[in-house]
């Protein structure tokens, strides 16, 4: 049916586990998103694929798992040696993941299959050992929280946690090739460092692994071999150590460069502030006072687990307010109570001194215009069947009575605005890249001219370069839109150095710590947010 | 027409009777409802049951002349007021003998007013205060008026012989030709030879009753060997299996009467042009091919073809669409808008009606057939509505006339008062020559003919089927006679 | 658990107030059918007085609510009273119905269940393909025929033409675990129509959840291809069928009237629909208790499913 | 390559559910033009003589009847499914996108018991009480099928109605109509058109069947589905009676829901079809 092609003859040490040959996939209507790519993945090595947003990752590395797009054109050759499965994390763990079971059962399945047979209680205790195992390896919880972990599904996961539970798959199931599409994206820094000392370890056991990534510290810290692509093209490719100190080609140069600076926090805001210390406390601009936010959870003692508690913190009108902390930290759910998604929490929530309702279903369009959410699953909030500009437009129609024709234009438009031209705006959300998708999910947000926007990772998903224009343009945002005010979400604290004023650190579902940016950022007080800060400017020690 | 019921079986019962076997009878049950007492008797399965197990006193032969049972004998004074009944020699089987304290006990019972017994009514001459047991095999009977057709009575349709003192009948012991082993209600019922039986001990060793409502669901049961007879069939399966080799069609003729009922009280019906006009309406022989499949003969508005007493020298009524219309014209009836009463309480009635509704449409009348629920019909029926589908089982002319016709007459459904009438049927009640009863019944049936309430349109034959070794079942007897359902004379080949 | 066991409370302590909606419905919809026990006992002799009678000596001249009060009343001391017709206590009828019901329903639910998933699963695999046409035609085509006319067929060919099975259970009565033959086709012809509707919604399901990424992740894993479709797409799919089966076990278990009557297979549906026409109130007011608690346990048991499978409902906004 | 002949030839897998649905649609729609008068009744249950197909039970043509018949066949199927879904589906979604379990159960309970008491003696006895006409039998019918209905759409709806994608409509003020059509329903069509398909048969015998119980329709319509209830007492001395009129129903319904099959496929069609090689590459 395809190019895919399974041999046994395993390449031996250094040979080749996995190979890529003059791979073309052309979509109908003769665009090309995969251009005569070539590669090849080596056992106990790491093939690192970067690129722009869409351009062609994802797709080339789902060409190893056999997987194209709908209703491709397919040539070109795709060898994987020794004919076992391939591991697989994608971008968007989500997906793969059963709703209707549980993590330990979606994850002794795949032990299962990998043990030899054994007597049945025998087989029990290994497939225990081999999920703890996995558990560890991916850096999620053992002991009695793995042990409730595993009772829980999918859905009670944060992103990250759906990222490592996909990981631990990947993991057990043993593969000699792993193809790992953002693996990191949904960890902060501390998890990050961990997970890639592991994908070392991993590798230096004899496994080929095919990375992609935009987060050039991992792909520094484990690519034997660097791949760059361009809108589906190879325009570079060669060592690791050779692309990044000598880049060949000016976009390889362009891509690596945003990731080597670390933008130290602009200063500006956070001196008119200073300037004007005495001002009277102000009223406008959200005021968050949450004194716990529930998830209702069977395996938790009570029927309940408390994912944030006492959450003291305001946003100004043209202010960002960064909330970081490790995954699982209650992030998302924090931006959820502020967006209405959530309803189980107590405490108040006050826009411009008006109290808002807790649930989405009870806020007036116009409350709903002023607080907008990303989410954090770009690909799960997206309604499939429809095309995206149409689903942008639906915001501007809806929340602001705007007449569906103008709504279009304007859609078309806050588009192309993060990057989207109209050709991929007219396109159904399945066959956008992550990246686009991500861009798409913030334009949609946009939209409604919000007068707080509440983003969840947005950028994990981007290059150096779009995320450059995107922070860019919140940054423009916060100007221009007099009043618009910003709560990001996110573990790049990178890119919270670019935008924020304040910075909220939570950790275990607590605020630990909250400040001006430039000074949490620079000198914490919390020996967490220190820990914190240190494994982000440390670079992740690369392999060799 | 139908064809000639006696033919399939050509040499069948010859032989002599084998003694032996068990039969089992498939009958239409009650469900959960059944009961042993032979008295609630309403069903043609609890009839068949209590016939098995009990006797009457008498019993309708063929053209439902009363035929003396556990009665050896009845003998009116002059006046027709006192009957003296001599009972037979009989046991129950419990071994003592029937007398005339049982029979007393057994119509106090039927009448009493708190029970409300379904013969109670056909008890209603006898004045049972004043009756009494001259000896033990020999009851008195006072009648509270004079009554030529006494015997009749004996035979009516619950009128059976219980032991004097009986309250339950889970055990039921009576005089009949079989005894009680076993009883599902609903299910089963398994009878067993008595021996002592005074009219001869039945053939068949046991009499099982089995419970099918569906009728396919008998006449498979029947096909695939698991009953020997089966009650009441379809005329089309009657078509599909006569003369096949496989089962033994067996038609009672004359057995219900088919007609439609006019309340002849009320508009449009209170004009007897518009009665005599609906008569001409009907194509009979349409109506029976159609709604009877055939099964059946035409009928001339009268009931009780076959029967003593009937008048069959009146010439046959056929449709007459011209003189319909003219006699509704005369009557100011043009355009006449009825509304047909039917319901799926009785075969052959939902077809009828609109078989009915397109013949009267030839001539102008518009009818609407309406659709009543079935298990209050024959109630609803008998005062609202003006037409409506009418059917009766096999009874002395006699008491069709009683019950029917009389201005007193509890079930009086074309509402047919009138005094004359009433007179007519006492002077023959009263009249102990039964020439001149004959006349006078004769009479009140040329008037019915000529301006009664039932368009009776036709006799449906009663259709059993039964296994090819059954031998002795009667081809004659309407259902509801001495004869029909009757298995002490059955046996198996 | 908390949260799953007050739901199951709170659904236990509503299906007490829906049973006794169910009642009170039956009584109402009984009540106003024309006639009453008295006149359909009287039957085609309805003489006035006759009908007076019997109605007093069944105690129907009290009112309505009198009477409905009474019953309830015993009710309460666990008694469901006795007919009117034959006097004998309701529980006997019950009893009696529900035995043959039983049997035919757990034996009907046991193929049901295997052969609507398996049929269901298999078409959607192949979906387009041969064998999901010839499924989905087959159990259509019998679909579309009216449970008798395929009754009639299936006893023809079987019993009458073949002499493999006995045409009806005539006169078994309640013992028919002793002649299972007499099982055969009265459970063939339950099974046609429901395998039909389960199967097809089983397929649906499953084609969308065959699809679904998960499914890939898991093919990709080399998960056995059994385990696929049974542990990962069937719970994603089966919702619907669930409930679909939880009105089909309603059904076997208070409305196979045509089949019992078909075979002669004396049921609650027969009990029901005679009761229903002798207007005997208390035996369908009994059938109602015991169809109103069948179904809340039944719709209970098939809600559980549907959110043991869909778990994230309840946590949305 | 099987996925590449069949998207080469798109109308394929239409053929079997068309063919089979033409017959009957085109005998429904047309018939009654063809029919003529009503010729004098026969005796019932005749096969062969002046008509062709023989006589029914009442002695009527069963031809004449098979013509006439369609056409109510045909649109009570489809009017009574379309009103049980309309009834069914709002309860249904309203009942899987409201967070208030009082409202759910509101919906949801009351119709729970209506389902206790068996369909057939629900339409009876409604039936009996009100006595309905022909539209007003194929409304309760249809309302019989409400809570069956309901549940199975609450149940296929539960897991679409809790995904982030409707968080994401909510956030956007999209109308409960759009979320609950536009998406909900989008995502379980599949589910939805499967029971639609398959109630719609069930509908068209619960019309008949209570029919011939005296309700509704008259128990001697030309109706294909009354007259395969009727005339089956004839069936093995007319089979053409019930067989005609039945195969009629099986080839309406078996196309109907193949041609739904295949249209639905069709949706997804692309979704099957993976990615493709060109004739000529390697491997
Ligand atoms: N099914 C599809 N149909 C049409 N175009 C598609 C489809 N899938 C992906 N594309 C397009 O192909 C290009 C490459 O997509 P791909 O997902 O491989 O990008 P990527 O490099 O992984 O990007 P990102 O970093 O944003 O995830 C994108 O422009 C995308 O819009
Ligand atoms: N529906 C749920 N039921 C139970 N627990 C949940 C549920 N959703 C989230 N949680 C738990 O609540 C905690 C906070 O989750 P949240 O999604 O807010 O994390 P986060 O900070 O956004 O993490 P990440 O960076 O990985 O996205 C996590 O431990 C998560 O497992
Ligand atoms: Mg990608
Ligand atoms: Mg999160």
């Amino acid at each position: 049916m395809s190019g895919h092609d399974t041999g046994n003859q395993r390449g031996t040490a250094g040979e080749w586990a996995a190979c890529v040959e003059e791979l073309r996939i052309e979509m109908p209507g003769g665009r090309r998103i995969v251009d005569g790519v070539s590669l090849t993945v080596r056992a106990g090595a790491v093939t690192a694929l970067v690129g722009a947003s869409g351009s062609g990752k994802t797709t080339t590395g789902r060409a190893l798992l056999g997987t194209y797009p709908d209703g491709a054109e397919v040539a070109g050759r795709v060898r994987v040696a020794d004919g076992g499965p391939v591991g697989y994390v994608p971008q968007h763990p989500a997906a793969v993941l059963n709703p209707a079971r549980r993590v330990g059962a979606l994850l002794s399945d795949i032990a299962r299959a990998r043990l030899p047979a054994l007597p049945r209680r025998e087989r029990r205790a290994a497939v225990r050992a081999r999920v703890l195992a996995a558990l560890a390896l991916a850096q999620l919880p053992e002991g009695p929280e793995g042990e409730a972990l595993l009772r829980r599904h999918p859905h009670q996961l944060s992103g990250g946690q759906q990222q490592r539970v996909v990981l631990a798959q990947a993991l057990l199931l043993g593969a000699e090739v792993v193809v790992a599409d953002e693996p990191t994206t949904g960890q902060d820094a501390l998890t990050k460092r961990r997970i890639v000392t592991e994908l070392a370890r991993l590798t230096g056991q004899g496994i080929a692994v095919l990375l992609l990534s935009h987060d050039l510290d991992v792909v520094h810290a484990l690519a034997d071999e660097v791949v760059v692509l361009r809108a589906g093209r190879v325009v570079e490719s060669g060592p690791a150590d050779r692309v990044r100190t000598a880049p060949r080609h000016p976009y390889t140069r362009e891509l690596l460069a945003f990731g080597a600076e670390f933008a130290a926090p602009d200063g500006t805001q956070e001196d008119a502030e200073a300037a004007a210390p005495a001002a009277p406390p102000r009223t406008d601009g959200l005021r968050i006072r949450l004194a716990a936010a529930r998830y209702r959870d069977r395996t938790h003692s009570g029927g309940s687990v408390t994912a944030l508690r006492d959450t003291a913190l305001d946003v100004l009108p043209g202010s960002c307010l960064a909330v970081v902390g490790r995954s699982g930290s209650g992030k998302t759910t924090l931006g959820r109570c502020l967006a209405g998604l959530h309803r189980d929490w107590d405490g108040t929530l006050t826009l411009d001194g008006a109290a808002l309702p807790h649930s989405v279903r009870s806020r007036t369009p116009g409350q709903l215009a002023a607080v907008q959410y990303v989410f954090q699953d770009a690909r799960a909030a997206f309604d499939e069947h429809r095309t995206v500009e149409a689903q942008t437009a639906r915001t501007a129609v809806r929340l602001r009575g705007t007449p569906a024709d103008a709504a279009r234009e304007e859609a078309r438009a806050t588009l192309a605005r993060v990057g989207l031209d109209a050709t991929l705006a007219a396109r159904t959300p399945g066959r956008l890249s992550g990246g686009e998708l991500q861009r798409a999910a913030l334009a949609r947000a946009l939209t409604a001219e919000p007068r707080m926007l509440v983003c969840d990772e947005i950028t994990s998903g981007l290059d150096a370069v779009s995320r450059r224009d995107i922070v860019a343009l919140l940054g423009a945002l916060l100007r221009e839109r007099d009043g618009m005010g910003l709560v990001l979400i996110t573990h790049d604290l990178d890119t919270a150095a670019a935008l924020a004023d304040r910075v909220a650190v939570l950790d275990g579902g607590t605020l630990v710590e909250a400040g001006p940016a430039r000074r949490l950022l620079t000198t914490p007080t919390h020996p967490f947010t220190a820990s914190l800060l240190a494994a982000a400017r440390q670079r992740v020690p690369a392999r060799g | 027409g139908a064809g000639g019921s006696g033919s399939d079986g050509s040499g069948g019962d010859a032989g002599p009777p084998r003694r032996g076997g068990r039969l089992r009878a498939a009958f239409a049950g009650g469900g959960a409802n059944e009961t042993l007492d032979p008295h609630l008797a309403n069903l043609f399965s609890d009839v068949a049951r209590a016939k098995a197990l009990f006797d009457k006193l008498a019993d309708f032969g063929a053209d439902l002349t009363p035929r003396p049972r556990l009665a050896a004998s009845w003998q009116p004074n002059k006046t027709l007021d006192r009957w003296t009944v001599t009972l037979r020699k009989a046991a129950f089987h419990h071994g003592r003998p029937v007398t005339a304290d049982d029979v007393l006990f057994s119509f106090r019972r039927i009448a009493d007013p708190a029970k409300a017994f379904r013969s109670k009514a056909d008890l209603d001459p006898i004045d049972l205060k004043a009756s009494r047991a001259k000896d033990p095999r020999t009851v008195e009977f006072h009648l509270k008026r004079p009554t030529a057709e006494f015997p009749d009575v004996l035979a009516a349709f619950g009128a059976y012989i219980v032991p004097a003192g009986t309250r339950s009948f889970d055990r039921p012991v009576g005089s009949g030709p079989f005894r009680h082993v076993s009883f599902a209600p609903g299910r089963s019922t398994v009878l067993r030879r008595f021996d002592d039986y005074w009219d001869g001990a039945p053939h068949l060793d046991e009499l099982e009753f089995v419970a099918a409502d569906e009728e396919s669901a008998r006449v498979n049961a029947l096909l695939g060997g698991q009953v020997e007879y089966a009650h009441e069939l379809s005329p089309a399966t009657a078509r599909a299996h006569e003369g096949r080799g496989q089962i033994r069609i067996v038609r009672l003729k004359n057995s219900a009467m088919q007609a439609f009922a006019m309340k002849t009280d009320r508009p449009p019906f209170d004009d007897k042009r518009v009665r005599q006009a609906f008569f001409l309406l009907a194509d009979r022989a349409e109506l029976v091919r159609g709604a009877l499949s055939g099964a059946g003969e035409i009928g001339n508005d009268l009931f009780g073809k076959g029967y003593a007493y009937y008048a069959d020298g009146l010439p046959q009524r056929t449709q007459d669409l011209d003189r319909a219309r003219q006699l509704l014209k005369q009557a100011g009836a043009q355009n006449l808008k009825v509304t047909l009463d039917t319901s799926d309480v009785a075969a052959g009635f939902t077809e009828a009606a609109g078989i009915f509704r397109d013949q009267a449409a030839k001539a102008g009348v518009r009818i609407t057939v309406r659709h009543r629920d079935k298990d209050s019909y024959w109630s609803d029926i008998l005062e609202s509505g003006t037409l409506c589908s009418y059917r009766s089982g096999a009874m002395p002319i006699e008491m069709h006339l009683s019950q029917r016709l009389l201005t007193d007459s509890t079930t009086n459904a074309t509402h047919w008062h009138h005094k004359d009438f009433d007179a007519l049927y006492q002077q023959a009640r009263s009249t102990a020559d039964r020439g001149e009863r004959t006349a006078l019944y004769g009479r009140m049936q040329r008037r019915l003919h000529a301006e009664g309430g039932f368009l009776v349109w036709g006799f449906a034959d009663w259709i059993v089927g039964t296994a090819q070794r059954v031998r002795g079942v009667s081809r004659t007897a309407p259902a509801n006679s001495l004869d029909w359902a009757r298995f002490d004379k059955v046996w198996l080949a | 658990m908390s949260g799953l066991r007050s739901f199951v409370v709170r659904r236990l302590v509503l299906g007490a107030g829906q049973t006794a909606g169910v009642v009170l419905l039956v009584f109402a919809l009984t009540e106003a059918l024309p006639g009453d026990a008295a006149v359909t006992l009287a039957g085609d002799r309805p003489e006035p007085e006759r009908i007076a009678a019997i109605r007093a000596s069944m105690r129907l001249d009290l009112p309505a609510y009198e009477r409905l009060a009474h019953w309830a009343g015993g009710l309460l001391h666990g008694d469901l009273g006795r007919s009117l017709v034959t006097g004998r206590p309701v529980t006997g009828y019950l009893a009696d119905g529900l035995a043959p019901t039983l049997l035919l329903a757990a034996l009907t639910v046991a193929l049901l269940v295997p052969a609507g998933v398996g049929l269901g699963v298999l078409a959607a695999r192949r979906e387009g393909g041969r064998a999901d046409r010839l499924i989905s035609s087959v159990t259509l085509g019998i679909y579309a025929v009216p449970e008798f006319a395929f009754g009639v067929l299936l006893v023809f060919v079987f019993a009458l033409r073949l002499g493999w099975l006995p045409p009806t259970a005539v006169g078994y009565g309640g013992d028919l675990l002793a002649r299972p033959a007499a099982l055969v086709l009265p459970v063939a012809v339950l099974l046609a129509r429901p395998v039909c509707s389960i199967s097809r919604l089983v397929r649906a399901g499953m084609l969308d959840a065959l699809a679904s990424p998960y499914v890939a992740q898991a093919r990709r894993y080399g998960i056995g291809a059994a385990r696929i479709r049974y542990a990962h797409a069937l719970p994603n799919a089966v919702a619907p069928a669930a409930q679909q089966l939880a009105r089909t076990v309603d059904w076997l278990l208070g409305g196979v009237i045509v089949v019992e009557a078909l075979f002669v297979i004396p049921g609650l549906g027969t009990v029901l629909l005679t009761a229903v026409s002798a207007r005997d109130i208390p035996v369908v007011q009994g059938l109602a208790v015991v169809f109103g608690v069948l179904t809340v346990a039944l719709n209970l048991a098939a809600d559980l499913v549907t959110h043991r499978l869909a778990p994230r409902t309840g946590v949305a906004a | 390559m099987t996925a590449r002949a069949t998207a080469a030839r798109p109308w394929a897998r239409f053929t079997l559910g068309a063919l089979l649905v033409c017959l009957p649609l085109a005998l429904a729609l047309l018939g009654p033009l063809f029919a003529g008068a009503a010729g004098p009744r026969g005796a019932s249950f005749t096969v062969g003589g002046g008509a062709l197909l023989g006589t029914d039970f009442a002695g009527q043509d069963v031809a004449r009847q098979v013509l006439l018949g369609g056409r109510s066949v045909v649109l009570i199927a489809l009017s009574a499914t379309v009103l049980a879904y309309a009834v069914a589906l709002p309860l249904a979604f309203a009942a899987a996108l409201t967070h208030r379990t009082w409202l759910e159960e509101l919906l949801m309970r009351p119709l729970d018991v209506l389902l206790a008491v068996p369909s057939l003696l629900m339409v009876l006895l409604v039936a009996t009480v009100f006595e309905p006409g022909a539209a007003g039998l194929a409304v309760l019918v249809a309302l019989v099928n409400v809570p069956d209905a309901a549940r199975i759409v609450r149940a296929s709806a539960a897991e679409a109605a809790a995904r982030p994608a409707v968080e994401a409509l909510r956030m956007q003020g999209e109308s409960w109509w759009r979320i609950a059509v536009g998406y909900v329903a989008r995502s379980c069509l599949r589910t939805l058109a499967a029971d639609a398909g398959v109630r719609m048969t069930g509908v068209l015998y619960l019309v008949a069947t209570a029919a011939f119980l005296g309700v509704g329709v008259d128990p001697d319509a030309a109706d294909w589905a009354v007259m395969v209830d009727r005339n089956r007492t004839g069936l093995f001395v007319q089979p053409w009676a019930v067989v005609v009129p039945a195969l009629l129903i099986v080839a309406l319904s078996m196309g109907t829901n193949l041609l739904g099959d295949a249209g639905l496929a069709d949706r997804a069609g692309t979704g099957r079809t993976k990615g493709r090689t060109r004739k000529g590459s390697v491997g």
